[in-house]
This record gives C-alpha cells, structure tokens and sequence, in this order.
C-alpha cells in the first residue's frame, strides 16, 4: 500500500506493535467481519480491535442495545454478543496484512487460557483484554472491580502468549491509574483507557427504561474529557503505552489524546453518524497537521501536555 | 453528529389495518416518517419488549406514515399485537433510497410479502414523476396476497399495471414472482427492476436481470442492532446493510459473497440460507 | 407568594422539608449570594443549595476555573472557593423565607461540627454534605472515597443539629450506592447525587491543559445518563429520598430523574445559557406537565421506571 | 446550550500598540470579537497563567480586534508581556450592550483609563449613525493620557468633540471627568450619558445625571471566573454582572445597594470600597 510510505510521518510504536498511524477501532464497532476489517483498512486505519470475543457464542441482550442521545453521545448494552472463540477464529483464519487486535471477554483464567491458545497462530498483532465493560455481570467490569480477579487473568493470558497484551480499563470502583498498575504488573505491556461509563436513559413518554438490559454505556463525546484525564493519570504514573478511547470525532480529538499522553487512539461511536470513511479523513488531517506543525513524526507530541 | 431523527418520538397508533391473518399496517403521525426515502427504515421501539427495523409504509394522510408487520417472532408479534391508541418509539429514517433516473419511463417492481412496502413508496413517487411501472406482487397463496387496492390506487390514471401471481394459483396468475419477470422481460423492456422480499427471491431476480441486462436495486434486510453503522450486525460483505443500504445495486450485489448465500445471527454468527 | 397555591401540584418532600416544587439549585452556582438568592425564588425555584462552605474563607484556583465544552456540558475547577464561615453567616443573617440549603465542605470533624453550630441559628431549610469535589485534595472525593471519614463526618454533623442533612455523591472509586448507605446510616437524611466526574481538557493549539489545576469536574449534559443511574440505582437499593443532579435543562430532564427515583433535582450548568429563568420556565412547563397528564400531585411519578 | 462565542479560539498578537508605559494595545484576528457589541467583553486566556475579563477593543482592521490592558497584577501583566506573535485564548464576546436609541442626538461620554476601550466601540457606532458625541477623557497626569489619537480618528468628520482632563492640569483641562462633566450638563443637553472606569468615578458619574434627570447608561465590572452566568462571583446585588451587565442603567444602578460601595473577593467575601 502505498498509503504507508506517504504517511510515514505518522507511525507509531505501541510496545512490539507498529502502527502506520495512530487510529485504531475501538471494541465492539463493526467489529466481527474479516470484511469489513478490510475495507477499514483501506481507509487508511492503523488498526483493528475486535468486538470482545468470548468462549462461547452470545446472544447479547435483547434490542434496544444501542441508543444515540444526541450531540454524539451514545449508550449502549449489547450485551457482549459475540460468535465465539470458535466461528471467530475461522473467521480471521483467512487474515494475512490487517493489523488486528483480538479483544477477550470472560469470567475466568480458564477461560482466557482456552481463548488464547487458539488465537494465537493466527496473523494478529496481540489481544486487548476487556475487563471494564460496565453491563454485563460476571464479566467486564465486574472482573476489573476485583484486583486479584485482573491479576489472575492478565497472568494467565500473559503465561499463553509472547503477543502484547493491552488491558482495558475503565471508570469503576477501583482507580484507574491502581488498576492500570495491577495489570502491567501481572505481566501486561499496555493500557486501553476507557471503556462506556456505567449510565441510563429513560423515556419520559412511557416512563420505562429504554435499554432491554436498562442500564448500559455511555459512549462518544460525552466521555471525551473523562477519556482524556484517565490518559494524562495513567501516563504520568506509569512508563507503558496508553491507548486512549473515549469521544474522538476528529483529528484534534486524536491530537488531544496523543498530547494528554496516548500512543495511539481507538475510535468508535462516531462511526454512527460519519462512517468508515472517518478513519481516512482523519488521518489525512492528521497528515496535514505534522505537516503544518513541521513535526518529523507524530509520536514526538505524545505526552506533551506533562510538562505544563 | 446525530441529527434529527436519531431523536426518539414516541407516538400513538391512530390506526390499525389487517392486511392478512398475519399481516397488519400500524397508522401513525411523524413527520420525519412522512418524508422517508423509498427503501428507508424506522427502528421501531416496543416498550420494554423489543426494538426492531421496519420499512416505512406509505400512509395518504399528510403527515402520516404507517408500518406493515408480519406476525413472526416476540418483537413482531408484540407489535402485530399492538392496539389503537398504543404507544410505540420511532427513530430514523435511516439508510439509502432506490434512485430513480431521470431518464427512466418504464420499471419493473418484483414484491415479495412485506417487501412491498418500500417498493410501493416507489411505486407513488414513480407515479407522480409519470414513470410507468410494472408490479408484481408475489405470495404462496390467496390468503396471504395484500397490498392489491392500495397498490390501486397509487397507480391509478397512471398507465401503470398490476399483476398478482400465487404459487398455488388460488389468486391472480399461478407461478412465482422470479417466472413471471422471467416472461415479462422477455416480452417487454424495462429501464430498471427493483425488488424487496426473501433474499433467495432477489437473488433471482438479480439474476435474471444480469442476464437481461437490465439494471436491478434491491433493498436488503439483515439483523440490525444499532440501524446506524456501529454495531456491525448487518454486515453483508464489506457493507452495512443499515448505513450503506438497504438498497444496494447490481453491480454491488453481483460482487457480494454472502448475498444469497449466507446471513449473521444474534450473535454475529454466519448462517447459510437453505 | 400566590405562585405556591398555583403549583400545589408541583409540591415535594422531603425527609422534613416541604417544597413548592422540585427544582433546586446546584451548589456552586451562583451560591454565595443573598439577593441572588430571593431572585431565584422569585423565579419560583424550590429551594436553593448554597456554594459549599469552609470553616476558612478559600481563594480557589487560579483562573481558568470554567470551561464551557459545547453542547451543555461544562468543565470547572473552582477550588471550592467560598467566603467562609463567618462571612457566609452574616451574609444568610437576614433570611426569612428563602428556602436554603447549606453546602458544607471540610476535611475533619471538628471543621464541621464548627460550622453546623453556627449555622444552625439561621433560617436555613439543612445541610448538604459535599464529599464528592473531584478536584481538590483532602476535601470533597479524597473524603468521599474513604468510607470511614464519611461515616464520622455525617455522624457528627447529625449529633450537632436536628435539621435534615443531604450527603451529596458523586463517581469516584466506592460505588455510589455503598457510598450512600453509609451515608445514611450514620444518620443522613437523604442523598444527593451526582456531584461532577473528573475529566480534563487539553488545548490542542498550544499543547497546554486549560485549567489551572489540570484536571477538573464536567458537569451539564454530557453527565445527565450517569446521574440518572446513579439515582436509579441509590433509589432502587436505599429507602430514603434522593436529590438527582447532573445535566438538567429542561423539565423532561426533571420528569426523567423523577421516574428514575429523585424526588427533587438540582439544576445547575444550564444556568451558563439560559440564565435564572430557567427556573420559571422549568416550573411552568412542569404544571402543564401534571395538568396534561392529570397527576394529582408530582410526586406520584417518582420512582416508576422501577416498576418496569 | 453553549453557541459558537463559547468556544475557544487560539489568536496570534499581530501587532502591539504601546499606549502609556503601563497600557498596552494586542491586535489580532477574530471575526466574533470584529463584530463585539459596546460594552461586550472576552475572557482573555494566556495559557498556564490566568483567564482574565478584557473589553473588546476597536481596530480598523476588517474582521480584527483588540484588548487594551492595564499593567496591574499576574494576569494582567502576563498578558501586557506578551510579544507579537505570542498565543491568546479568547472567549466570548459575553454580556449586553450599551444601548442608543433611535432618538439620541447627542451623548456624553465619561471615560477614564481602560474603561474608555467599551465607550470608543461605542463611539465608533454613534459616529456612523450620525450620533454626536461628546467624550470626556481622563487621566491623573499627562503620561497616563490615551487613545486620544484614536478618538479624534473615529470621531473626525462627525461635529463631535473630545475633552481631555488631567487632575494635576499637566495636559488638556485641570480637573477630573466629574468637574468637567457638572459644568457640561449644566451649559449643554445630552440625550444620554454612557460611562466606564474606576466605579467612583461611574457612581459620581450616576449621581449627577440623576440630578440632572439625564438617562445614564455604565458598563461595570466585577471579579469574573466563567464570565457566562454559572459561578457567581461577579455578582452585584441580585445581578450578575457577566450575563445581565457589562451595562446597567440609571433605573437599575439607582437601586443597587452595592453599586459604588462594595464588590466581592476571590473568595466572594464583600469588601468596601475606600
Ligand atoms: C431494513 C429492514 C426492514 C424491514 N421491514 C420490515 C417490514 O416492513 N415488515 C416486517 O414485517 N418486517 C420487516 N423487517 C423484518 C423485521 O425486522 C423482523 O422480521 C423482525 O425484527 C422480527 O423480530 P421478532 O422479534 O419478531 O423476531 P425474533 O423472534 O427476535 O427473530 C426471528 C428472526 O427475525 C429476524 N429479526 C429479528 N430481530 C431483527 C432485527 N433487529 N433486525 C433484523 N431482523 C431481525 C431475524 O431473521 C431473526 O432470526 C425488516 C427488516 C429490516 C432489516
Ligand atoms: C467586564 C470587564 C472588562 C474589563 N476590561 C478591561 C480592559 O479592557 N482593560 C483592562 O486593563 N482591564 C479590564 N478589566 C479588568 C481586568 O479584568 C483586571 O484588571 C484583570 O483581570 C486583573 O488581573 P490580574 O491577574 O492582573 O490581577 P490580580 O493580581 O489577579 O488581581 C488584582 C485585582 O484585579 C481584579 N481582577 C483580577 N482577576 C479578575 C477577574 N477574573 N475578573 C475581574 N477582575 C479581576 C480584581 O479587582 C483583583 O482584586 C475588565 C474587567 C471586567 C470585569
Ligand atoms: C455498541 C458498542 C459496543 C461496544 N462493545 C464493546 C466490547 O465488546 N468490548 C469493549 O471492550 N468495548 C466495547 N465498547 C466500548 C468501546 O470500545 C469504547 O471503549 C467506547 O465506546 C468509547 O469510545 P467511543 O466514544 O469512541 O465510542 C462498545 C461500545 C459501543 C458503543
Ligand atoms: C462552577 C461549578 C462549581 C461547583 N461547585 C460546587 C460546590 O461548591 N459544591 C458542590 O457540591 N458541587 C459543586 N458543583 C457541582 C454541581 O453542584 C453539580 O453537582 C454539577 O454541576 C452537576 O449538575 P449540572 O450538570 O446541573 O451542572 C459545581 C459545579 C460547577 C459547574
Ligand atoms: S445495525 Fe448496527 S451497524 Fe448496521
Ligand atoms: S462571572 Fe461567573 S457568574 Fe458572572
């Protein structure tokens, strides 16, 4: 692809993985066909992440799952629906050139044991383990709320592969910054901040619920200043690559993250209102920034904003 | 950023029409509905029950739109179910629209059950622009044909024609929609097909089309979480049947693997059509 | 005031205290102020929650203290600054009928124990307790999230006076229902929720944090779906009346934190657009509301969405 | 909800107008504040020091502006230490406007140090509509005189006239704005009188026109954080300063209790002027 020596000027490093520029797909967008993980990559994007791929196949909860509220704010409770360790992974089998980060739900070491051992021979670039999905019990959040659960299972997946591991993390009842230490302790190489922040919608109308599961994520804009303090916490207290999500719509949003000190950024609920198409955009102003601003290579911003 | 009608309304069923023992159009008053494109969608909110994607259904009343439900599983059952004076949410309109070329007269429209409802937006819009068109309203039997008077009505004066076939012969012309487009573009020339109903029906009707040369747009169903480009549940190939459809054309569809061939569950899962 | 026999539809209570109607103001906004005060109440607001105050005068940060972020939502790091005990008592001392509720904020015991029995003279409605300030240490979240300072705090505020106190949460790392019941059992009447969430924001221009002190709280809009959570989970769990905050700007935001469980809201951020009014106008709205839909009284919506 | 003036705009210093040894012109690029109305003001951002309230300054320039700043404490004096080509954030323009009626012939201008930055806006405006103005400058000495130049620039052509007075006599009239303004209103009729500057001078400045049952029109200022009506801390007697001033008139500066004789701190605490 010629795109990459073009945009050579935005490469970036996470741990072992190099990224031809910093946008990622967030978790759970458009995230379960090798298809489409080709046509993103056409547009340009750095990298895949996977929806969150359990053992075995789940329904998710019933719709509604997904709500937009508006000003690009989103909430959702899918419900982790995903086909499972075993359709997914003869769905990427066919995977040659698309850097793809396989995301791993579960509720214990066994668990992710059993998912990476079959992950592993495939083209990927390394897992992103979910441990802060705010919805679903037993899994997500509820694990990431539990210091020795995350330990335990950052440990287990870390003993099954020489891949990077990034954990995500998310705004729960532990720190972000402590959670985020406990897993790189455990053996992990980075940190994807943040996941949806536990949060309801309901109509005024019928005065019920909107969301089947009631209660879900809050996703888009609205998180983008939540998004970025957890970036600035973690990269100031610990020496890893930092992942940021959360709001990013634009190339300042990306620029912001980078400055606030993330390495790369994934993007996710701005694809309900400008497509896959987003990716490419963006990273052509981000073409036009490095340019403009006579950056050599954009990971020289990452972090800047410490100094102040 | 999400506009409009990503807004959720909450309106009322003003009123209901049995169509067949198992197929009802649900009244209601929304504007944006009013306006929808041929081929566009509503994600239709059934108070803690489900929320799924239906066609808009042409309503004559300004301001008016309606839904035509097939009585199926929990969610349309709920809403098939429903009674005047109900509640229920709308958001959208969403996705694509058939496109109507200027320079088309003359089009062939291939209905398959509830796929008619997008078809017959076309049908009135291609009305009052005096394109003629052909429909053909296909179902297994008798009982279950519906749509014959407003389809009617939207053509009347129009030169336009109508022609129902059932599988069993017990109504209209015995045979399938994909054998009596077989004959009709055989003895006429249409500018463009169109079609909606069972993926297998359209699959035909993109064939034969292709042989014929003809230009063909089908609008797609798949499952549909989001109805809006984020959840990746209607994924067809590389397409979102949600953002970059429902209608896509033949040079599009000929190029899908899975059109046809095989659909995503619940759970993302492939599944093969039988 | 005949505004009150015309809103006798409109009226709530709570634990002792009876308002007019539901709307409140947010501590923090335009909280320091006796005239401003008996103009609010002229704009038929139900109550107001004074800016929370310190045994000692504080200056607050530096400006910028308030960003406006777009779309309703706002980032702020005051620095709790207040004028103090002393001067705050004289400025309430000529109080008659002005329903008010006292902000208190401190980092002991004894801190507050000094203001309570000052302000317990004055014509006051009861406290609030801030223990959720996300942006200044040793005061507000660093006491919120220390269990057992909360506990001790509000049992000493109750042992010093008879009015009813309100322990205002917000999202920090204990989960705000377990939060809320310590509040509760040691002797708090009621919870408000939610204060703002730290967040940041970064210039992308110039590379700097905006803030004086880096990181702040977001509050307006973008944090209305978490505060309806928050109130939906308190009221689901904890028999006592819940204050909701956090986005309100219209009186389908006051109906909807009312089904989620609150039975009063306090409004705040909306102030930034639509000035004082925005009392008058919620309230008006809300009367068309209960006569359109002919509820007796407001207060039998609240809580319904629990019934679904 | 929050519009465009709410958003921060990142501006380069173009050029630096030095107008006494301790007041300083910054002229930059921003259509908003090009188009600030009389008595509007930015809240001015130097990045990592402070945010501080600055009225909107007049510049001849199509789509520029300016503020003009008093060296006083941290902000302020960052802000004058800046070099062309330095950074500013601005927000805003907030607040009302000085109001001139359709009827005025003839204003009277009060103005002293900074405060004149809203009155030249003012001026500027009267001028085109053909409004004569006469404005009243003051300073203590001679070296703190300014804007002088501007003034005569704005007003040239127009049959207005400037007043210059110092209280020590070292340039243009002996005596303060008060003295000059007495006589004035006593040998000429105004239709209005507008003010701005230190709020002795305005509360003098309201007292006289209220003797002389002279509509009054002043532009106030008060200890500022979000400038947008949320904080508080800029509030005199039941009005926020930021949202229902900068301006005030007669009628409601008559009623206030705090006008000309108490503001609040940082901290909000009340302080009495001397
Ligand atoms: C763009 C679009 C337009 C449609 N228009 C109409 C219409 O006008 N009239 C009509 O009767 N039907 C229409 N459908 C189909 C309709 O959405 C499904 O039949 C309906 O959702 C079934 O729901 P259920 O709860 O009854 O089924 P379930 O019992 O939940 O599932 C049965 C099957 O229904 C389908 N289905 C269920 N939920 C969805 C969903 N969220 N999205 C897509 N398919 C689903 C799946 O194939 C599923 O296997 C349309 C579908 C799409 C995608
Ligand atoms: C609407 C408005 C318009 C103004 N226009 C101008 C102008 O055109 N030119 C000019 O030189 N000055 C103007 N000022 C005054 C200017 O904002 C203050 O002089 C400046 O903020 C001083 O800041 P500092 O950091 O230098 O002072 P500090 O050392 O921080 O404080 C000294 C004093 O300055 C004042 N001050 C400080 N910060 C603020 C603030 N955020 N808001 C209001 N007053 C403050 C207070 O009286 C304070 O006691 C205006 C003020 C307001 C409210
Ligand atoms: C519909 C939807 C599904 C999601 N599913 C997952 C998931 O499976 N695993 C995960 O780690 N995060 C999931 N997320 C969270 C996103 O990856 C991301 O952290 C969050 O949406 C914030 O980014 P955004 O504001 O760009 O959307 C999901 C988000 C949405 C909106
Ligand atoms: C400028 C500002 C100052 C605030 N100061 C306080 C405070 O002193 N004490 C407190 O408990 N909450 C304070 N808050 C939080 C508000 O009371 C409220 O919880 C929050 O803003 C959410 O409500 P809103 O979205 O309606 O603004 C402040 C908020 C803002 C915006
Ligand atoms: S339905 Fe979610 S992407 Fe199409
Ligand atoms: S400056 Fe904040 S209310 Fe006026």
């Amino acid at each position: 692809m010629s795109i990459d020596d073009k945009n050579y000027n935005l490469s970036v490093e996470l741990d072992k993985i190099h990224l031809r520029n910093p946008t990622m797909l967030a978790s759970g967008i458009l995230g379960i066909s090798q298809s489409i993980f080709e046509r993103l990559y056409n547009e340009n994007i750095g990298a895949v992440v996977t929806k969150s791929i359990s053992v075995d196949p789940m329904k998710g909860y019933p719709n509604p799952t997904v709500i937009p509220l508006g000003c690009g704010s989103y909430l959702n409770a899918v419900g982790l629906s995903n086909p499972g360790l075993h359709a997914f992974s003869k769905e990427l089998s066919q995977n040659k050139n698309i850097p793809i980060i396989i995301s791993l739900v579960g509720s214990s070491e066994k668990e992710f044991s059993k998912m990476v051992k079959v992950f592993d021979s495939l083209n990927i670039l390394g897992y992103e383990i979910n441990l802060s999905c705010p919805h679903v019990s037993k899994m997500g959040m509820e694990v990431g709320d539990d210091p020795e659960a995350v330990s335990k299972i950052v440990s287990t997946v870390r003993m099954n592969t020489n891949k990077p591991i990034s954990v995500k993390v998310g705004v729960g009842s532990v720190d972000v910054v402590e959670l985020s230490r406990i897993a790189i302790d455990a053996g992990a190489n980075m940190i994807t901040a943040i996941n949806t922040l536990r949060a309801m919608s309901i109509d005024v109308e019928t005065m019920m619920p909107i969301l089947s599961n009631r209660i879900g994520g809050l996703s888009g804009s609205a998180i983008k200043p939540i998004g970025i303090r957890c970036v600035y916490e973690i990269s100031k207290k610990l020496q890893v690559p930092v992942i940021g999500c959360g709001g990013v719509s634009s190339w300042q949003d990306v620029i912001e993250y980078m400055i606030a000190g993330a390495s790369a950024v994934q993007i996710g609920s701005v694809l309900g209102s400008r497509g896959p198409r987003i990716f490419n955009k963006i990273t052509q102003d981000l073409k036009k920034y490095v340019e403009k601003k006579r950056v050599a290579n954009i990971s020289e911003i990452i972090g800047i904003a410490h100094r102040y | 950023m999400p506009t409009d009608i990503d807004k959720r309304r909450i309106v009322q069923i003003e009123e209901i029409i049995s169509e067949t023992p198992t197929v009802k159009t649900l009244v209601f008053k929304d504007r944006l509905s009013y306006f929808a494109k041929p081929g566009q969608f509503l994600m239709i909110w059934i108070p803690r029950i489900e929320e799924i994607p239906m066609s808009v259904m042409i309503n004559s009343k300004e301001g008016y739109a309606a839904v035509t439900i097939r009585k199926f599983g929990v969610g349309s059952t709920a809403l098939f179910d429903r009674k005047k004076g109900d509640l229920i949410g709308l958001r959208g309109p969403y996705g694509n629209r058939f496109i109507l070329r200027k320079k088309y007269r003359k089009i062939l429209i291939i209905g398959g059950g509830t796929g008619l409802v997008p078809l017959l937006r076309l049908v009135s819009f291609a009305s009052k622009v005096k394109v003629r068109s052909t429909i053909v309203i296909g179902a297994k039997t008798k009982a279950e044909v519906f749509f014959e008077k407003v389809t009617r009505n939207i053509i009347r004066g129009n030169n336009s024609s109508l022609l129902v076939c059932t599988d069993d012969g017990s109504y209209g012309i015995k045979g399938t929609t994909v054998t009596l487009m077989g004959k009709l573009v055989r003895d006429e020339s249409f500018d463009c097909v169109y079609t909606c109903g069972p993926e297998l029906m359209m699959k035909a009707v993109l064939d034969i089309s292709n042989q014929n040369s003809i230009p063909v747009q089908a609008s797609l169903e798949r499952y549909m979480k989001c109805g809006i480009g984020i959840c990746g549940s209607c994924c067809l190939d590389s397409s979102l049947v949600c953002q970059d459809g429902t209608v896509f054309d033949g040079r599009q569809l000929s190029k899908m693997l899975d059109f046809g061939f095989s659909y995503r569950d619940k759970d993302g899962q492939k599944i093969h059509y039988k």
